[in-house]
């Protein structure tokens, strides 16, 4: 069935009628939200929200599969990705060092979009599952290649309880606790 | 006499009492709780939480306290542009008359307990509500002196707001002093009695006075003056610190006042309890009744912003003259009539 | 119809371009700065001469968030600008890099495969919600009603879970890419979007007791900002607000695109052309936004799952990259495109976003860079109507003129 | 109005193309087609530019959609394209056809505007002034629209205005 245009007449109200009706829904339904607020709001710090995997969060780097191939540093539409060189032992002779090129990545300017992770032909970047840290300066945010193996820590989860938000058909979001209580 | 007596007699002098400690003092508690319940309220009808972090288990009325210091300790900045006098002095008085109101409104029917005199209380209705009509006037000096557009043009709005509610409030509140045939406010509810409201007796007065209060006090949906989107706060705009806060405090005093007026007119005042002698029941729990009705009708009309949008002016103005003056003077034939019949 | 264009202290001329007013007016005009930095309307300054109460004149000042777009788009490749460009409608990011993806489709001769068709329809309707919803939230605050800020506010929520469950992002999905989509559904999906479909059909009805009926909000809007189907074409007032005025114009109709020639679904239209009429627009394109997503996701369940990228592009992936599109349904990129050639040539790409037909022009001259990018956005065409409408309407009608214009400064800006 | 079903773009494309020709060639303007993918570009002399924008609009293509403006240093010239189509007219509603001029690049270009004939060009031409420094005569309300003057006195779209992009280390400050 292909889209149409419908044309459509406006309702009207008018009338003292239609006037102390609708004042009257108006005020039932406020106080009906009054009574029951149906609320989803998250206590912040006290509770923080869960996200699903597959959330694009913080990038990782796992050295073991990068093949320096430089993909990532060339899609990355805020320039915030740098291949660096760095040596590491040749993969025959123990005793030698070859230069290799890593990647290394400025949290200041990155936006998220993930092009790395997809560009990435080894699966060497991946995401995880969340993004709310606070640094203290700004030159903490331009992560060297040991910080970016590694993943970062997460101090919310440990203030917090877990919550997730569930989509219902009452309620809009319906907050339940992520992971049942140990104990 | 010590002068611990002196002092003493001098706090609880029956004007003195009533005006600054019950007045101003209960005023401001009472303003504190209706921005609170305002804002909780809203909250809840928004689905969401409102005041919360200052003190979770009080539900956050912390909060308000920690607005008013705010204000307090805010600099008070004072453009150049301005003129200073008017500019310093309007919300002042408008603080200071939107008050005033208490020193002439009885909370019980012990004459002890009066803040006048009781030859001076038979006219107490009118001076009451000859009162209540000064503090817009210094909101329109304040708007002016301030000297910006969005002031001048939420000045002329509220002049405008003025000249509609101001006879739709006196009349409507007038209601039952025809009925009763008498401008003393402790005869309006001893003629009340218990059940004789005039809630149920004039219900079109009493829905009349309700959107009265709520125009003067610029409530929803007739929170015209300070409209945001066009006028930032309207008179208010150039204004800081603790004179923002004597302004917007000015309002909540008001919408109390006639709170008060409408609870001791339509809603039985100090019903169903009969003040007797001695503090606690001359003056205490009689004056407790009043002032919980008053805190009704002021949530109430607080409610109304979570429901509400803005009228346009026009529309308000017109909906004052064509919809609620008729129902008003509808009242007054009804309180004529209820006269006539003899009911009191 | 409405056609006489209801204004105060004077007339309009037949189109409704040019106020005459009734008295002589000039020495004695009150000029008011609305914005930039003013509750009302954030980004946009629009400066109003008043004659008394009444607007006869008004000077829309836009451009206080102008980031450059057609010029960085031409030194970025042809991958990289689509972050970039939804930045300027960041809650309608899919609908508005739509339009890039399909000129640049349209170089390259790729086409997607009908599943991320499907995809790419589906979230942007999930988009045009989010965006409508939004447009109401600011209309509430416009007409003082903080209820209705919140609930749409709220009630949005539960779309941008429904996107970040498809995306992995909240807002800034860079979802669509030439010659595909990114990701698949995940398995749970086709529940929650049913979900949330019914939730927002109940509080559609709840939004008309509370702020379309409401007699305060209707007497705010009825009549108010009138733009009749002459004047709308004149001013080429696109999207919504040229279907309140009862021209039935919309790119999924003129021009279809991804899965819009199959989906079953109405474009409402409404004849009255002032604020309530631009309003129930909204309100209707929800519904029908509803019904599509209802459609695309049944359709996405039921058909199996298939490669969400171009034919000719899957050929060239690599065994690892083929695995995770079957495992996990996510695309991965190319490493040449990074450094992509497009062939030479012109496309205009067009969709139509939350707030109306967005087009890009886009030029190639067969380099790794767009030779030049034209956009224009619906805000940007919209913006125009301040001048010509709010004149001769009182200023407290503004706030319910441009709420109903639903105009988005950012977007407007590029 | 539009109706179902929905149409074959490229059909309408056809018949708004020889719509525009028709009302081009009746008027005796002489120009050129050139194809572009989703629409056509006719390319006027700047002489027969009103004349055939009066021409356009009368055939019913009533709004501007997009005034396009590109540089061709090597070239030497502005190609200026205003991009039409369609709302009242439901045979070619939504097709897109581009009226089109070269002007000679110079320091100060100068084209008629078209302003008076289709409004919806105001604030388009506006922008194209501020960002090629193209001057539109004839224009009611000439001035920058969404940059600074300074700013606009730079043609920021020109190609010779090159952006300027820092480094990843930009920003980054040196101690930790």
């Amino acid at each position: 069935m292909p889209p149409k245009v419908a044309v459509k007449p406006l309702p009207k109200r008018g009338g003292l009628l239609a006037g102390v009706s609708d004042n009257l829904a108006a005020l039932m339904i406020g106080i009906k939200y009054f009574l029951n607020p149906k609320r989803f709001s998250i206590y912040y710090p006290k509770e923080y929200p869960e996200l699903r995997k597959g959330y694009r969060g913080f990038i990782i780097l796992n050295k073991q599969k990068c093949i320096s191939c430089a993909a990532c540093a060339r899609i990355c539409p805020s320039a915030a990705m740098k291949m660096i060189r760095v040596p590491v032992p040749h993969p025959k002779e123990p005793e030698k060092t070859v230069m290799k090129q890593f990647p290394v990545i400025n949290y200041q300017r990155c936006i998220f979009c993930g092009y790395c992770v997809d560009i990435c032909p080894t699966e060497a970047l991946y995401h995880v599952n969340y993004h709310d840290i606070v640094y203290e300066n700004l030159a903490e945010m331009f992560w060297d290649l040991d910080t970016f193996q590694k993943e970062p820590e997460y101090p919310t989860a440990e203030e917090g309880i877990p919550v997730r938000l569930m989509i219902h058909e009452e309620y809009g979001l319906l907050k339940v606790p992520a992971r049942e209580k140990q104990g | 006499m010590s002068v611990l007596d002196t002092v003493a007699s001098l706090i609880f002098y029956p004007p003195i009492w009533q005006l600054l400690i019950l007045g101003f003092g209960g005023a401001l508690v009472v303003a504190m709780v209706a921005v609170w319940f305002e804002r909780k309220a809203a909250a809840r009808v928004q689905r969401r939480i409102g005041p919360y972090w200052a003190s979770p288990r009080l539900g956050g009325l912390m909060h308000l306290m920690a607005d008013m210091l705010r204000y307090a300790f805010q600099q008070v900045v004072i453009p150049r542009t301005v003129d200073f006098w008017p500019f310093i002095a309007a919300p002042i008085f408008g603080m200071a008359l939107s008050i005033l109101p208490f020193a002439v409104t009885p909370l019980t029917s012990n004459p002890n307990f009066w803040p006048l005199p009781p030859a001076l209380m038979e006219y107490s209705l009118l001076v009451a509500l000859a009162i209540t009509t000064l503090p817009p006037i210094f909101i329109i000096v304040s708007g002016w002196a301030a000297n910006n557009p969005f002031t001048i043009i939420g000045g002329v709005r509220e002049a405008f707001i003025i000249l509609s509610y101001e006879l739709i409030a006196i009349l409507s509140l007038f209601a039952p002093a025809v009925a009763v045939g008498s401008l003393n406010i402790v005869d309006i509810v001893q003629a009340q009695g218990l059940v004789k409201w005039f809630i149920v007796l004039n219900p079109l007065a009493f829905l009349a006075a309700i959107l009265a209060v709520a125009m003067s006090t610029s409530a929803f949906p007739f929170e015209i003056p300070e409209s945001e989107p066009e006028v930032v706060a309207g008179p208010f705009t150039e204004y800081s610190g603790i004179l923002y806060a004597l302004n917007m405090g000015g309002a909540y005093m008001r919408r109390f006042v006639f709170g008060l007026l409408i609870s001791l007119m339509f809603l039985g005042g100090w019903y169903p309890i009969v003040p007797g002698e001695g503090f606690i029941l001359g003056y205490a729990l009689p004056s407790l009744v009043v002032v919980v009705k008053a805190v009704v009708v002021v949530l109430a009309i607080s409610f109304l912003r979570a429901i509400y949008g803005r009228y346009r002016l026009d529309q308000a103005l017109d909906m004052a003259w064509r919809l609620v003056l008729p129902l008003t003077l509808a009242g007054i034939l009804l309180a004529l009539v209820e006269a006539y019949l003899g009911i009191f | 119809m409405v056609e006489d264009v209801r204004i105060y202290g004077g007339w309009k001329d037949e189109l409704g371009l040019k106020v005459v007013p009734s008295k002589k007016i000039g020495k004695d005009l009150y000029e008011v700065f609305i914005g930039p930095q003013h509750p009302g309307s954030g980004h946009m300054r629009i400066t109003v001469r008043l004659d008394g109460d009444i607007i006869v004149e008004a000077d829309p000042d836009i451009g206080y968030v102008h980031r450059t777009m057609e010029k960085l788009g031409e030194i970025r490749g042809w991958i990289k600008p689509i972050p970039l460009f939804e930045r300027m409608a960041i809650h309608d990011a899919c609908n508005i890099t739509m339009p890039y993806v399909l000129a640049v489709e349209k170089l390259m001769g790729v086409e997607p495969p009908l599943r991320a068709k499907y995809l790419r329809s589906l979230l942007c309707e999930i988009n045009r919600i989010g965006a409508h919803l939004y447009g109401f939230a600011i209309f509430g605050v416009f007409l003082g009603h903080s209820t209705m800020y919140m609930w749409a506010m709220g009630d949005r929520e539960v779309f941008i879970e429904l996107a970040e469950a498809l995306t992995g992002a909240r807002l800034t999905h860079s979802y669509p890419l030439p010659g595909g989509a990114r990701r698949d559904i995940p398995a749970d999906f086709p529940d929650m979007a049913r979900r949330a479909v019914n939730y927002m059909r109940k509080r559609l009805k709840e939004y008309e007791k509370i702020f379309l009926n409401n007699p305060v909000i209707r007497s705010r809007l009825e009549g108010v900002g009138v733009i009749s189907k002459g004047l709308a074409a004149e001013l080429g007032i696109v999207g919504p607000n040229a279907r309140a005025s009862g021209i039935g114009y919309d790119v999924r109709i003129v021009e279809p695109y991804d899965a819009y020639p199959e989906l079953d679904f109405e474009v409402p239209v409404f004849r009255e052309g002032d604020a309530l009429a631009r309003t129930m627009v909204r309100v209707e394109e929800i519904k029908q936004s509803l019904r599509i997503i209802e459609q695309a996701v049944e359709w996405l369940e039921k058909n199996p799952r298939e490669p969400i990228v171009d034919k000719y592009l899957y050929g060239k992936y690599p065994p690892l990259h083929k695995k995770i599109m079957e495992s996990e349904g996510r695309a991965k990129l190319l490493p040449i495109s990074a450094a992509m050639k497009v062939p030479k040539g012109r496309a205009i790409g067009r969709a139509e976003t939350g707030r109306g037909e967005t087009i890009y022009y886009v030029e190639s001259d067969g380099g790794v860079n767009p030779y030049r990018v034209r956009i224009v956005t619906a805000s940007a065409r919209n913006a125009i109507a301040f001048k010509y409408v709010l004149p001769g309407h009182k200023i407290m009608d503004l706030p319910a003129i441009y709420g109903s214009l639903d105009y988005f400064p950012p977007e407007s800006d590029r | 109005m539009l109706q179902a079903p929905s149409r074959d773009y490229s059909s309408v494309l056809g018949l708004a193309l020889e719509k525009a020709k028709n009302a081009l060639s009746s008027k005796g303007i002489v120009f050129s087609v050139e194809e572009g993918k989703g629409f056509y570009d006719i390319i006027v002399e700047r002489e027969y530019l009103v004349a055939g924008a009066t021409a356009l609009k009368e055939a019913g293509f009533d709004h501007v959609v997009s005034l396009t403006v590109t540089d061709y240093p090597k070239e030497k010239k502005f190609r200026l394209v205003y991009h039409l189509t369609s709302y009242l007219d439901y045979e070619i509603a939504g097709a897109i056809i581009g009226l089109g001029v070269e002007v000679p690049r110079s320091d100060r270009p100068s084209v008629p505007s078209l302003t008076q004939v289709w409004r919806s060009a105001e604030f388009q031409e506006r922008e194209v002034y501020e960002f090629f420094g193209i001057e539109f005569e004839g224009h009611p309300d000439l001035r920058p629209l969404l940059l600074t003057p300074p700013v606009a006195e730079l043609r920021p779209l020109r190609k010779d205005f090159v952006v300027r992009e820092e480094n990843i280390y930009e920003g980054v400050p040196k101690s930790g």
